[in-house]
């Protein structure tokens, strides 16, 4: 796949199609991933990978990228596809100026969840017909690799390519997926439990902002938490508070908008499943108001800046599930 | 620095009784940046009001709040007198202490330190306040009407009067309407077309008034006072300006089988032709969908034929572009299409008929030249069955919630012309009720039932099978009686549900106006503003609103012509200067306070910025249109990056109220 | 050596905590490592190192600074700095012993941070020795050795027995205040494991990761190097790699108005946030690349610049496992290093 | 949050009004002398959907022990849409601290008419009464903010 991705990637480059590619480049260890733009078959040839850890969105990239001279060539996962054309309805990325090739998506690796494992010193990792062959220093570990699937790829929504200019590989379907099983329990909780919950997660926030930074719905010219005006900015958590209002206000800003990628959850350092947040906005969403997946076209109106006359009211949220 | 005067009022002892006020104003001059802080017996009097103002003249004060009655009684009252002192009106706040403190609450210690908060969140708003001006755009003074209807006909005629040029789109060749087809009106019975077409020559002869028919609104730019329209006129292949209407052309052509869209199908007409005798403009129109000449080019008879040479086989459509200062749009109705009511046969016989249908047959200039005959065998109908709301009234998806108001009168009228003309012919009338409110309409109905004879009976009809000899078998339930009855009809007429003109959905959202989930439009107030919708400059007139009668249709038209003429009139409109902003340096350009507008006075256009590394970028970024803007505030939530704002109440301001009230 | 066994543990962290408040890393339900207040029943943390690190105890993500009152034009002050109690952080490892070295490189110099100066004098820090590093390790690029850390009392693991050894006047105060508990006993088996550790060192993926080439010098060789663009084209601009940093030290001073009052606090900052060091003017580094640069010129030039050659830095490798991109300081290093 | 003497509890309620209905049927209950508490704050607002989520998480923050939205009924937004997108907007954002384990019963959305006065003080007086049960607001405050 990575060779004939690179080979595709060398042609459209050669025949003067994209100027530049957005892609994933080799790190330092097995795992350690950056995304990257290439402009030359050197580059594409030595530092691209496209691999078990190759997970980041690189969708966001095209806000920036697109904006420039020529067209970039980018390779996107089912997963990513949703994201790029929620940024096309938005108006944030020129789609003329982006050349999509649609690549088969996971499961990805978390190697979090191997490390997790108490597995140190990782040299390589190799998926040897879904067991991992773990090279150490300490020696060699295996793992079943149905235990090392990130996340967000272990609830899968879609293998289905929502936007693409060619294929490589085969497309999918939208999956009928277990994504909501998890805002499911915690509905069925008391309103103590859930409140117990989330402190215990929510009081391990930093406030980094990788969430935020990572979002592709977050690409706002100026954050309301970094602008003092708005009367929401801060910087430290330094209160029970402002992590909540951050993270309520950062998932309400996204609801409707939230292609459910799951960045924001792979990369919290904390490991808090942030994701979870959006994906009871989802699942609200789809409940009250209709099967609405964002990303899944570029003209559908936004639940938020929609309505019916018949909408249900407020009080409904006082009405269901346990108290 | 801010200077802020705090004035509170007793309000006699409307305030004064339950609220301490002397130590309201005690405590709210203590507020920051507050420098005078006074209580007075009545403030909205004369010399309250001086109070005031020599306030704002003696210790230049940049904000005022006045503890009182409610900004609703007072709002202007107290901004006007700050503009006389030279203060900006928009820095004046009020904070209710009477509607919502006094006058709710007894005990004076609480009530007092209610007063005290609310005047400290009014205090630390007007802080915030920042001098508004009102801006003011100017009117082109001509008016659109959109329908050729007895709606759109009476409007356009009542502006001209006013002495404004008034234009009128009509999609089909005449005007006229729905009421050209009719044939008598309820509950006078006087003849429509004896009413209507003097009208429609009025219409044509004022100066004016400009009818453009056969043409299409295309696209509306632009907001109240100034709107920009564009007009697709159609090709109707002959020359407007040359055709004297002789009609020759029509009485030669030879493609002679094209359905009468005029007499609903039950007759034909040519390929070139005028839709009836009196229409206007009285000019032919050449269907292309039957025209040989423009279909394979070979006949030309219209052409040869023509003394004036009008025919013109390659016209094209015609684009003309117009400013108005107001739109009214007056779309009207249709009977719903009754496919899907296969209980009643409709489509299986010829003398099941819709009312509509039953005007044009019992019309004089009809297809049986005002003889009401079967349309199968053209023999005199000696029993006919009426069923009343065939769609209306529907809890299902086949047909309307509504009723169609019109049904039940019409139908009394149907049935009155028939026993009249044919007392040997019986009328059944099926219905769920008789709905006859308005000026003499029981009486009308009455007179149906008892003078006439007509049998009318609740219930309603389960099922129509046309018969091998020609009859059709009614079955149908009468519910008073409780017994199930069959008839053999001669004709079955159907009162089809109207529905608003397909035309005015896309309408709708060109004129960023609302409409129901019928797609009727929805009026700015359905008590205090039937005739003007959400859009400022953007009027409604007649069946488009919601199912009319004539009489309400065209008191409808007048009345959506004096708000025309009332905006008309101005030179200029004063803007509400508590409209949104958007921060172009924080705008996305996403679009989603576009989408949650109901205005439509966010516009996107591109900018260009100096970026941080010193290059240029061009941007999306939304711009709000202050006159057309009404200040909802819909935008400033959408917007994620806050980026929407809203002058008099910004998302600072708000908060340093909550943040008073919670201190 | 003074030694304690390893299932004794418990019975040691008891006798601490009756005494002060002692923290030690232990494991969250999510499988990371943080730092806990030890209460009866928790274990210490097998784990390498904690999410977070130990910066936390004298360099607090948010701080109170001072409190303001304000009636009419009358400004009352408020000193709300109280005087820290006397802590025990235990475990800390190597490279984040040597952090605090960097930070009282900052806050203990003239103007001394008395906020700072405050917790450093109450906190003891018990150091852990290494035994399994990991593949992001590379504390001895920077001259740290994680099988002798320092701080104020070390303590090496064999697998049964803690071993202690003081290194300060505070670090001997602790160890005599549970020395009941510690017995004598011989180091044999420490000395297997510490040689076995430093072979394992010396296989470290980054073992060869050197800082020869960087330094208060190098400020021309790369400042204006053509790689920043590359290394920076993907950074998110969040500040995980600064929060979990232990020896990043730039924070913002942020007023809050509570409910009576207006509440001066500190928190951390991070030099790849858009607003960093923003002034009236508005800011000085007005790209990412420019903030990226900042942040790894600190570490491995201006700070040695002015601090007799210490680097910014002490491998800890926090932030090679949690930058979102995997963007970290060993691939700038390995990118811009002139030989 | 006030105790009064009898460290009775009493919670501090703010209502956003919108001005063409609530905020006048506000007024009218004022004009009817019907009583509902102090408790009371209103705020006005031109339209309920101005109600920016981040407005009633300020409220929580600052001290408010309940937060009320009132707006007119659905189909008589002055502005013809703007209640239906604050119905949407507030139904979501409640499931959402509803989802947090922030008390239910803190929140409420209210479609009260310029004509119904009486039904904004019985409004008031029970949404004050269900927020007097539950007690403080602790789980959604800014401990910086509570008053010494």
């Amino acid at each position: 796949m990575q060779e004939t991705m690179i080979n595709r990637a060398k042609q459209l480059l050669a025949d003067g199609t994209v100027t530049r590619v957005i892609g994933w480049k080799r790190g330092e260890f097995a795992y350690d991933i950056t995304p990257a733009v290439f402009e030359s078959a050197e580059e594409l040839e030595s530092d691209f990978v496209f691999d078990d850890f190759t997970s980041a969105n690189v969708s966001k990239y095209l806000v920036k990228e697109s904006a420039k001279e020529g067209k970039v060539l980018v390779f996107l996962k089912p997963c990513d596809t949703y994201s790029l054309n929620q940024l096309t309805k938005e108006h944030r990325v020129n789609r003329d100026n982006i050349y999509v090739i649609g690549i088969p998506g996971g499961p990805k690796l978390d190697i979090e969840k191997i490390k997790a494992k108490g597995i140190s010193g990782i040299l390589s990792v190799r998926n040897e017909d879904y067991t991992l062959k773990i090279e150490t220093i300490y020696g060699e570990e295996t793992m079943p690799f149905s235990e090392a699937i990130l996340d967000k790829c272990a609830s899968c929504k879609s293998k289905k390519h929502v936007t693409y200019d060619e294929l490589i590989g085969e497309d999918g379907d939208v999956l009928d997926s277990n994504r909501f099983d998890m805002v499911e329990k915690l509905e069925n909780m008391t309103a103590q439990e859930r409140y117990d919950f989330w402190r215990e997660q929510l009081s391990k926030c930093i406030r980094c902002n990788a969430c935020r930074n990572v979002c592709p719905a977050c690409t706002c010219e100026k954050c309301v938490f970094d602008n003092p005006n708005s009367g929401v900015e801060n910087k430290a958590a330094s209160d029970s508070f402002e992590e909540n209002m951050f993270h309520i206000i950062r998932a309400f800003h996204v609801a409707g908008r939230c292609t459910d990628c799951g960045e924001c959850s792979r990369v919290c350092p904390q490991n808090i499943p942030l994701h979870l947040l959006n994906r009871k906005f989802i699942k609200d969403i789809n409940e009250l108001y209709g099967a609405y997946q964002a990303g899944e076209d570029t003209t559908s109106k936004a639940p938020l800046t929609n309505y019916t006359f018949d909408d249900c009211e407020a009080s409904i949220v006082h009405e269901r599930g346990v108290e | 620095m801010q200077r802020i005067g705090v004035f509170v009022c007793h309000c006699g002892t409307n305030i004064a009784a339950t609220v301490d006020v002397k130590a309201v104003a005690e405590a709210l001059g203590h507020e920051p940046g507050v420098v005078v802080s006074q209580d007075y017996q009545y403030m909205c009097s004369e010399s309250g009001q001086n109070l005031v103002k020599n306030a704002i003249k003696e210790h230049n004060l940049t904000g005022v709040v006045i503890c009182s009655c409610s900004p609703r009684m007072h709002e202007n009252t107290f901004r006007k007198a700050a503009a006389a002192a030279g203060l900006n009106p928009y820095l004046v706040e009020i904070a209710n202490i009477r509607e919502q403190c006094s006058w709710i609450h007894k005990d004076i210690a609480t009530a007092t330190e209610k007063a005290v908060i609310l005047g400290r969140a009014a205090v630390a708003k007007v802080h915030l306040n920042a001098p508004l001006i009102a801006g003011e755009s100017p009117v082109a003074k001509r008016a659109l009407v959109i329908g050729g209807g007895i709606a759109g006909i009476q409007t356009a005629l009542d502006i001209a009067e006013a002495g404004f040029d008034v234009d009128i789109v009509e999609k089909n060749p005449t005007i006229g309407g729905k009421m050209a087809q009719i044939d008598k009106t309820f509950p006078t019975l006087d003849c429509a077309a004896c009413i209507l077409t003097p009208k429609m020559v009025e219409a044509s002869q004022n100066e004016k008034i400009h009818i453009h028919s056969f043409s299409e609104v295309t696209d509306v730019k632009g907001f109240v006072g100034n709107f920009t329209v564009t007009i697709k006129k159609k090709a109707r292949f002959v020359d407007e300006t040359k055709c004297t209407g002789c009609g020759l052309c029509t009485e030669k052509c030879p493609m002679k089988k094209v359905p009468n869209e005029f007499n609903m199908g039950l007759d034909n007409r040519t390929a070139i032709y005028i839709p009836f005798a009196q229409a206007v403009p009285k000019v032919a129109t050449i269907d292309p969908n039957y025209c040989m000449m423009l279909k394979n080019g070979k006949c030309g008879v219209c052409s040869k034929v023509c003394s004036v040479g009008a025919i013109d086989y390659k016209q094209e459509d015609r684009f003309i572009e117009e400013k108005y200062g107001a739109i009214v749009v007056a779309t009207g109705f249709n009977p719903i299409k009754l496919d899907k009511y296969d209980e009643f046969a409709y489509n299986q016989s010829p003398d099941v008929v819709t009312s509509l249908e039953l005007e044009r047959l019992m019309n004089a200039a009809g297809p049986n030249g005002g003889t009401l005959l079967r349309p199968s065998d053209k023999t005199h109908p000696h029993k006919i069955v009426f069923v009343q709301c065939v769609g209306s009234r529907c809890d299902d998806s086949k047909g309307k919630p509504y009723c169609s108001k019109i049904c039940c009168m019409y139908t009394a009228k149907h049935a009155m012309l028939i026993r009249e003309k044919y007392p040997d012919t019986e009328v059944y009338v099926f219905y769920i009720d008789v709905r006859t409110p308005g000026k003499n309409f029981d009486e009308f109905y009455r007179r149906a039932v008892e003078q006439y004879n007509v049998h009318y009976i609740k219930g309603m009809v389960g099922k129509v099978t046309p018969q091998s000899n020609g009859k059709l078998h009614v079955q149908a339930s009468d519910l008073l009686a409780n017994e199930q009855l069959h008839i053999d009809a001669d004709m079955v007429v159907l009162a089809a549900a109207i529905e608003p003109d397909k035309t005015a959905r896309p309408l709708a959202t060109m004129l960023t106006t609302q409409m129901d989930t019928n797609d009727f439009f929805t009026e700015a107030h359905p008590k205090l503003r039937p005739v003007e919708s959400a859009t400022a400059g953007i009027f409604l007139s007649g069946a488009c609103q919601g199912p009319k009668d004539i009489p309400e249709t065209v008191a409808q038209a007048s009345a959506a012509a004096a708000k025309a003429i009332g905006l008309l009139c101005k030179n200029s409109i004063t803007c509400n200067p508590c409209v949104a902003h958007s921060d172009e340096l924080m705008c996305n350009g996403c679009s989603s306070c576009e989408k949650v507008c109901p205005y439509g006075a966010i516009t996107y256009i591109d900018k260009e910025f100096r970026m941080p590394d010193r290059t240029t970028k061009v941007r999306r970024v939304a711009s709000v249109n202050p006159a057309v803007c009404q200040g909802c505030g819909a935008c400033t939530v959408a917007c994620p990056s806050g980026a929407m704002d809203l002058n008099g109440f910004s998302n600072s301001q708000i908060m340093a109220e909550v943040d008073a009230i919670c201190k | 050596m003074l030694r304690i066994s390893i299932d004794k543990i418990d019975s040691l962290f008891a006798a601490i905590s009756e005494k002060q408040a002692l923290y030690i890393p232990a494991d969250r339900a999510d499988g990371a490592a943080e730092y806990k207040k030890y209460e009866a029943g928790m274990k210490l943390s097998e784990k390498l190192n904690t999410v977070r690190s130990a910066k936390d105890f004298f360099f607090p993500q948010t701080e109170n600074l001072v409190e303001f009152k304000m009636e009419g034009k009358k400004i009352e002050v408020k000193d709300i700095r109280q005087e820290s109690e006397d802590f025990v952080i235990f475990g800390v490892r190597a490279c984040d012993a040597r952090s605090f070295t960097i930070l009282d490189k900052v806050y203990l110099v003239e103007p001394v941070d008395s906020y700072y100066k405050n917790r450093r004098d109450h906190g003891t820090v018990v150091t852990m020795a290494c035994t399994r590093p990991s593949e992001t390790c590379f504390c001895q690029a920077f001259g740290i050795d994680p099988t002798a850390p320092e701080g104020d009392c070390a303590v090496w693991s064999d697998g049964s027995y803690y071993y202690f050894k003081a290194n300060t006047e505070k670090g001997q105060a602790f160890v005599d205040s549970v020395s009941s508990l510690l017995e004598d006993g011989d180091t044999a088996e420490l000395d297997k494991t510490v040689a076995k550790t430093k072979e394992i060192m010396g296989r470290l993926p980054l073992a060869k990761l050197s800082t020869e080439n960087f330094g208060g010098d190098k400020l021309n060789e790369y400042f204006n190097s053509d790689k920043w663009g590359e290394l920076s084209e993907s950074c998110l601009g969040c500040g995980t790699c600064t929060f979990v940093c232990p020896t990043c030290q730039c924070y913002d001073i942020k007023d809050f108005k509570t409910s009576d009052g207006i509440r001066r606090f500190r928190c951390w900052d991070s030099c790849m946030y858009s607003d960093f060091t923003k002034m009236a003017h508005g800011n000085p580094r007005l790209t990412q690349l420019e903030r990226f640069r900042q942040r790894f010129m600190h570490k491995l030039v201006y700070f040695p610049a002015n601090n007799n050659g210490e680097f910014g830095c002490v491998g800890c490798g926090r932030c090679l496992s949690k930058c979102p991109i995997s963007m970290n300081i060993v691939k700038v290093m390995k990118a811009l290093e002139v030989k | 949050m006030q105790v009064n003497e009898n460290k009775e509890f009493e919670p501090l309620i703010v209502a956003f009004c919108c001005n063409w209905c609530s905020y006048a049927g506000a007024d009218l209950s004022g004009t009817n002398r019907l009583n509902y508490p102090t408790n009371v704050k209103i705020i006005r607002v031109p339209c309920s959907c101005r109600v920016n989520p981040m407005f009633i998480l300020r409220a929580f923050q600052r001290g408010a022990d309940g937060v009320i939205l009132c707006g007119c009924h659905p189909g008589d937004c002055h502005y013809t849409s703007g209640n239906y997108f604050t119905r949407r907007r507030m139904t979501l954002l409640f499931s959402m601290l509803d989802f947090l384990g922030i008390e239910r019963d803190r929140t409420r959305v209210e479609w009260v008419s310029a004509a119904e006065g009486a039904k904004f003080a019985a409004t008031m007086n029970e949404f004050t009464e269900a927020v007097k049960k539950l007690g403080p607001n602790r789980r959604l405050e800014d401990l910086r903010c509570r008053k010494q």
